[in-house]
């Protein structure tokens, strides 16, 4: 029932509202609201009770394993959100001045631009991008800021494999780039040849995200980055999968001039079923001069503000205050709470775990595309074998999965596996969580041999059966209506 | 290290299943040469007492100060329900309902969101949240161009008082496509936008005209004819609006004879704490012939295979994971946790608590400005109605009248000759139902005596009084 | 699945330990632990998904109408915890010094003892029992001072009608006293007659609750303080069921010596699936000095600590320190948040409420022992008719109710009434969630004859089907073990 | 009038139902001389807002303060997890779980409470909870006296080194029973009972010897040897102990040649914040053969209609709900959430986590020693093991120096005269692993200061320095 059919006309919160105060006189009749909006009249009870039930309607990491590939759902520490949601800090406002009082919000995200310039080897930081999508904006655009300062203004293209993300195509559009995409080889690596091809004049840089979206760890990039430097373009990092590479190998050593990290992925920080996420950016020093504003500086005496008054070639800001702060604090107790060794770790395990993944569906007879590659921190899985078998596609194995509790990996990307999962386990769970996937995958696997009605009608125990998606987007219907009065 | 689980023997375990001998060997692939030697710049790690430690001390030294600072953040009661439930691991730790039948939770309370901020607005559709109000805005600008059939325009009229960091965002983000950005200047008695500073764009032709209410001086724009000026020049009306305000004002589909045809703006004032500036949220709602154009997630009702109704995502086919580079936006990761906490907190209002709040924040803005312009020398700069903030001048510089009540742990207010030279000496006050008598009263004995004190015989030039700043 | 089997030895979870310390050789090997307990070793995720997942399987009045008789489940204000887990007050040490490091805490609960008073018509009060029983055995323990104090101590028998609640006769027994029944009269309130047959020279006191647990107002509660009071005895109230008379009518006026409250019935405080509570005492002038320690006083220029030092006749202290401090803040806060109108439309709703339902559920064809007495706060319903007719007991209809998503009403209680069902809806919940309660009514009602079976075997919907009490206190198994290893 | 939810029509309808014209007549019943007229002394109702602003500042008022007492009530670090998953309203806001199909949480989990709560003890079988560890010493002295089957006694014998808020707690709620407490005194030179002070009461019947570990003065008592003696003596042994100890100390199940027969004790160092003092919990463990005495409520483990496993609340005979007059104790609710939060702590902590608690509280406790004993004039009391806390003598009135360094923010620990007269100008001081070097160097030098003040030559009497106290 939606909180909009509970609601009774004339029902009040009184707890929740300030005393009346006699009408706004002062403001003209035509500027005046008349009709009340379509907000819910409810009691508290009825509200907490509503978004209470409601919430034990999601997956989540904190109830189940969600081994959803390229998205890292690690374990989101209760103590991060703690000590970000201290009154100190939740009640700030977003312009009270800096040195009286702001110095202690300002430390964490100075030092947490330090971290991540450390973990990247890369030489400034800007924390302000509000999600990776916008992380991989300002990295286009600190890449065209950088061409046109030079007057190198015939550079009309960004190169993008066609394993990538979404994002990446959309981002380079949205910096007023063409997009070319680069094919994949049978190996999984990016196709250096068909690359050389491509590059040239035109090519502002190239966008990468190494291991890849394919969870292989492209074994040519110094190559990759030679070709596209040497061509006059610059390298562009996707940090989405830095989970893979913590400690191991820095983005800045495979010679990329602009990183942005998703640190709702790598770093912790909770999805929230959609966001907010924050997707700072690090870069060379060459693009240093024309990071978004603003960033944290100390200054010998105390932090301050960086803003586009002393960095004119800045792309400018990319939002009313400095991006996600809050999500950027919880980022930052997650960095320290893990340290030098904390972070050396994850990748190690992030992978021992992808591997052993790998290798005990291996073993049970599921085919993976690029079998003779390491897993990196996620792996691709295709179930055509099973699609032509039984009939059963990747689809329904997601939505039977969901039945044995436990969340559906990312199925159909990237595009170019055909009925494919990509599985990312992340760091934080356990062996026997792992060995539960695998038995359910099998277990699955028997039911398509043997039942595949089960598997093609799932999910059946969960609030709804399988939704129509299709209806839903040819009769669209985005908002609730008050049923005219009969 | 924390938050990894395995022992000793599950290592082992592992490494024998996969066949290699150490951790090491899974890396294998990368050049050698490549390798990092460790993180060895970074420190050791804490543990959760001591992090926690570490932050108190840190939160506490930012402090609590009394705010009327506003200037596109507000300061509200948000009542403790809203983030105790959005906090709950099943909101909180999900990720984007890709799973629909695993994600009904997210799912249901994103389509009542719509609801509300479709009907806040006045208009047909909403999306499920963007990052925040000024990115929303450039979103708002780019579906215009996409979305305008009559004119193929990429130039958009931009009032001067459009909050700046707003236009700065908007700048930002759109010029690499091309798009002009016209500013439209303000009327300097009545700090808000008239049209007929927009006839000397008649001969031209614009895709959008950006109308703020209430606009960054806290003051009421006339948007019916705002609106209509826009209509009638083939241009399409944006409405940048607070969310609270709206309980009062006239919502922006029924501006003008037509209604503005996208509405978005800063959704932190619907449950989001001050939190130095995020996560907050964007919202956007527009006509129902532009939802195709529309930027972001959005969730639709559907059935499921036993007819029962059920949320799922929809129209993805505009979305960047779809439709990669022809995608109406790059957006992929929004704001939904604020977009819950924004629900949860609408309905514990309900209609008539938001008119409250928005009836106790103009009270009390009047109240605030009145009792500030009893002190001698501060005065009222624009004339007319205002919502939640309003422009003062001030008889000194406003840094020293700002870092002197600061140290009283009182935040004075947004000073605005940056942005507006002309506005040398202004600042700009705000008050919310968080602002009682007393505090008011509070910033007004405090500014008496400040000024007082600068206003000294010995003293004709300003200097900071010794001691105190 | 127990968290103990998901432990693994040597999991460890290196947030929550603080460093390794040289083992404390100082302390003799033959006062050293050799073994380590049974606790699980799991990493925080497994912990925090475990417990969240748990929470899950209950039934709560955030999820839940929970019209429990006798139990007051009204909603638990939210912004009331968050108030009561700021950090100064949970922070707070209870010997920190009441001047420099308690005045905050002390005037929350100053205030709350002088409301308290006011709301019963007492003259003063105690907070510090930590719940109802305790401020059960608070308020027998005075009167037993006071007969003491007066030489009276041939004072043997407390007198408890049979509707009572069990607390009631166990705490006259924790007193020293013998217990004597008085029986109940036809349409439901105390026997009169049978009272002023019994009460003498031995008499200590009664104990009482108007209304009493069978949900009616006893109406000649004068009369009755009147021969017990002539006979030389007390009267004692039990509030837990103040909820009915909030403003209406003051237990003082009645002629109570000794109240005590359950904060967490009438004042909201959640009751935490088993407590805490808290069970403050008010008393009338005579029993003042008889109070339990520790109190709050203000002694015009501070908030100090009233110890048993200056309270020499005290029945003494009851805990180590002040008893459950946190939950009075609760009480504080909904307190403060209801005020006087707030307050005194409880009662009114409240009873509101079980009318409109037991005049609903009347109107159903189901059967009222006190079919002409008004419901108060609460009321009995009996399900003998349909228990006879169908063979379905009150235990299966609430069983039964689980599966629409409703907490039953408390059962067979109180004993005297066949088959009883205690229903309280309290003032908090919407007409509508009462509505559903009786259409769940009867549909199991049609179910009870249409298939029995249905009803009997219920809950089906839930993480268990019906539980087996009678095995699990046959073959006592209250602690899990490790297998033994094979 | 907040959280009512009933509309005007709501109401109207509802009267019409019951048949009555008003909510008034409702009380119909109530003898109308009786009927009061309001409450009209208490205040007018304030909302969510207004209540939060006054609880800060309350709140803010008690402060954050450094602090070294113990004497009970411990200071230790508590994973946000814990109060972030008790909180969840399917924990806070359930009743007592009558239910136990709808409650299998609640049931599960104190089950694995009872397992922990037994293991910790080394013993076989423990309650739900029971108040506060004062009050369930006297549930454990009143099921002593029920269970002891040798010896009719109701006479205890209770040492002197029991935490004497303890003492007085037992002595109000037995005492009605005609139970009589008999006080052992404690060696003065090691601060601990000693068997030789039992000999005395060798000829005399007792139903049980309480045995506090570590005792109240963080002395570590002989418990082998007292338990010995109370089993040779016809005596259960009662021991009362802290859990956090439990780590390091052998378990009152190992005590001795046959364990301790009851155990129990604060569950405050589990996982609930020092509170000002409450709510906490007192747990209670026993040998098996004493279960049908316990007070209080038991989950025990049993399987559902189809054979699967489930928990519910048994040995309900024993209960007041049941049994009403000869129950096993009058207790009804409990002290669940805590003991919830106890069982998520503990299994977040593990058997390792729990034992460097214990470890880092010993060292750091041996380091307070040391530092505060090397200012001048500061002495140790009692020699011997310590745990958690150890007595120190100061040379000057302990008063004064609390008042000092509570002026500083430091509380500096418990003083001991008015519970010990022979005790003068002592003090009993803690740490926990939450206490650091610089914090116990913070303050020693404190310390340090106001002592060297107050022996000032000039000042042979201790007179409060000017100004700072
Ligand atoms: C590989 C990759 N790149 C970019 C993104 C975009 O990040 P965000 O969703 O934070 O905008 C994602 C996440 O969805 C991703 O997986
Ligand atoms: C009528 C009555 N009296 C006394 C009590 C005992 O209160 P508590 O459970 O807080 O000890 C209760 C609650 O169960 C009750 O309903």
């Amino acid at each position: 029932m939606l909180i909009f059919e509970q609601s009774q006309s004339g029902r009040f919160n009184r707890a929740q509202a300030p005393a009346e105060v006699p009408p706004a006189d002062d403001i003209p009749a035509h500027l005046r609201r008349k009709k009340r909006p379509t907000l819910p009249e409810v009691s508290e009870l009825q509200a907490v009770r509503h978004y209470t039930r409601l919430s034990q309607k999601n997956f989540s990491i904190d109830t189940q394993f969600y081994p959803l590939g390229s998205c890292t759902m690690k374990y989101n520490p209760r103590g991060a959100n703690a000590q970000a949601m201290l009154p100190g800090f939740l009640g700030r406002h977003p312009h009270a001045p800096a040195s009286s009082h702001g110095q202690g919000v300002m430390a964490c995200l100075f030092e947490l631009q330090e971290m991540l310039k450390q973990v990247t080897g890369m030489a400034a930081c800007s924390l302000t991008p509000m999600a990776g999508a916008q992380g991989e904006f300002a990295g286009v655009a600190m890449i065209r800021a950088w061409h046109d300062a030079r007057g190198d203004e015939a550079r009309s293209e960004i190169l993008v494999p066609d394993a990538a993300h979404g994002t990446n195509p959309a981002t380079a559009v949205m910096c007023g780039y063409k997009v070319r995409e680069i094919p994949t080889d049978v190996s999984g690596d990016v196709d250096v040849e068909a690359l050389r091809e491509v590059v040239g004049p035109q090519t502002a840089g190239i966008m990468l995200t190494n291991p890849s979206t394919l969870g292989v760890f492209d074994r040519r990039i110094l190559e990759i980055a030679k070709i596209v430097h040497e061509a006059g373009g610059l390298l562009y990092y996707d940090g989405a999968n830095l989970n893979a590479i913590l400690g191991k190998v820095k983005p800045g050593d495979m010679g990329f001039d602009v990183v942005h990290l998703n640190v709702h992925k790598t770093f912790s920080t909770p999805h929230g079923g959609g966001g907010p996420g924050a997707g700072p950016v690090v870069v060379s020093e060459r693009l240093e001069p024309f990071l978004p504003v603003p960033m944290v500086d100390h200054d010998g005496r105390e932090y301050r503000w960086v803003t586009e008054s002393e960095r004119p070639q800045s792309i400018g800001r990319l939002s009313a205050f400095m991006g996600n702060i809050g999500v950027l604090l919880r980022a930052y107790v997650y960095a320290r709470m893990l340290g030098r060794e904390g972070m050396e770790r994850v990748a190690g395990f992030a992978t021992l775990n992808a591997n052993y993944l790998m290798a005990r569906l291996q073993a049970e007879g599921f085919e993976m595309p690029f079998p003779d590659r390491r897993a990196t921190h996620e792996f691709v899985l295709t179930l055509k074998q099973e699609a032509k078998t039984y009939g059963v596609s990747a689809m329904d194995f997601a939505k039977r999965l969901l039945d044995y509790g436990q969340h559906a990996p990312t199925a159909y990307f990237p595009l170019l596996v055909p009925e494919c999962f990509l599985i990312e386990p992340t760091e934080t769970e356990s062996r026997e969580t792992l060995d539960a996937f695998v038995a359910a995958m099998a277990a699955i696997r028997d039911e398509a041999r043997d039942n595949p009605e089960i598997v093609t009608s799932a999910p059946h125990t969960l609030p709804v059966k399988r939704l129509d998606d299709v209806k839903a987007a040819r009769e669209l219907n985005l908002s609730w209506k008050p049923e005219p009065a009969a | 290290m924390p938050f990894i689980p395995h022992t000793e023997a599950d290592v082992k375990a592992m490494l024998e299943t996969v066949g290699v001998d150490t951790v090491e060997a899974l890396f294998d692939e990368i050049p050698a040469e490549l390798r990092s030697d460790g993180l060895n710049e970074l420190s050791a790690g804490l543990n959760e007492m001591e992090i926690g430690r570490l932050m108190q001390e840190r939160a506490a030294e930012d402090g609590l100060p009394a705010c009327f600072i506003g200037a596109g953040a507000y300061d509200h009661h948000v009542p403790a329900a809203v983030w105790e439930i959005v906090t709950r691991g099943e909101f909180y730790s999900a990720y984007t309902p890709y799973q629909a039948e695993a994600s009904q939770g997210t799912l249901q309370l994103v389509y009542e969101y719509q609801t509300m901020i479709a009907s806040l607005n006045g208009l047909d559709v909403s999306n499920a949240s963007l990052y925040d109000g000024a990115s929303a805005l450039a979103e708002a600008v780019l579906m215009a161009v996409r979305a305008n059939r009559k004119d193929k325009s990429r130039r958009i009229l931009m009032p001067a008082t459009v909050h700046p960091a707003y236009r700065q965002t908007v700048h930002t983000l759109v010029r690499n496509q091309g798009i002009e950005l016209v500013e439209v200047p303000y009327c300097t008695g009545s700090g808000s936008t008239l049209v007929e500073a927009l006839r000397r764009h008649e001969r031209d032709t614009f895709a959008a005209l950006v109308i703020p209410q209430p606009n960054f001086f806290g003051r009421l724009e006339e948007v019916d004819a705002l609106t209509d000026w826009a209509h009638a020049h083939g241009a399409l009306a944006i409405a940048v609006v607070n969310p609270v305000a709206l309980a009062l004002l006239k919502p922006p589909g029924e501006w003008g004879d037509k209604g503005a045809d996208i509405a978005c703006g800063e959704g932190q004032p619907l449950g989001a704490p001050l939190a130095s500036g995020g996560p907050y949220f964007g919202f956007m709602a527009c006509k129902q012939a532009y939802v195709r154009q529309m930027p972001g997630r959005v969730v639709g009702k559907t059935l499921d295979s036993e007819g029962r109704p059920g949320f799922t995502l929809t129209l993805q086919a505009r979305e960047q994971h779809i439709r990669r580079s022809k995608a109406t936006s790059n957006i992929c990761t929004n704001q939904g946790l604020l977009a819950a906490a924004a629900t949860i907190h609408m309905a514990l209002l309900g209609p008539q608590g938001l008119e409250r709040v928005a009836g106790a924040c103009h009270a009390n803005t009047g109240a605030l400005v009145e009792r500030l312009t009893q002190v001698e020398g501060v005065q009222r700069v624009f004339e007319g109605p205002v919502f939640h903030e309003a422009v003062l001048r001030l008889p000194v510089p406003v840094d020293t009248v700002i870092r002197a009540l600061g140290a009283q742990d009182v935040l004075a207010g947004y000073p605005l000759a940056e942005d507006y030279p002309e506005l040398e000496n202004c600042i700009l006050v705000c008050a919310t139902e968080k602002h009682g008598e007393a505090d008011i009263e509070e910033y007004g004995r405090h500014l008496e005596r400040i000024l007082d004190r600068n206003r000294g015989p010995a003293c004709t030039k300003l200097r900071p009084p010794e001691g105190t700043i």
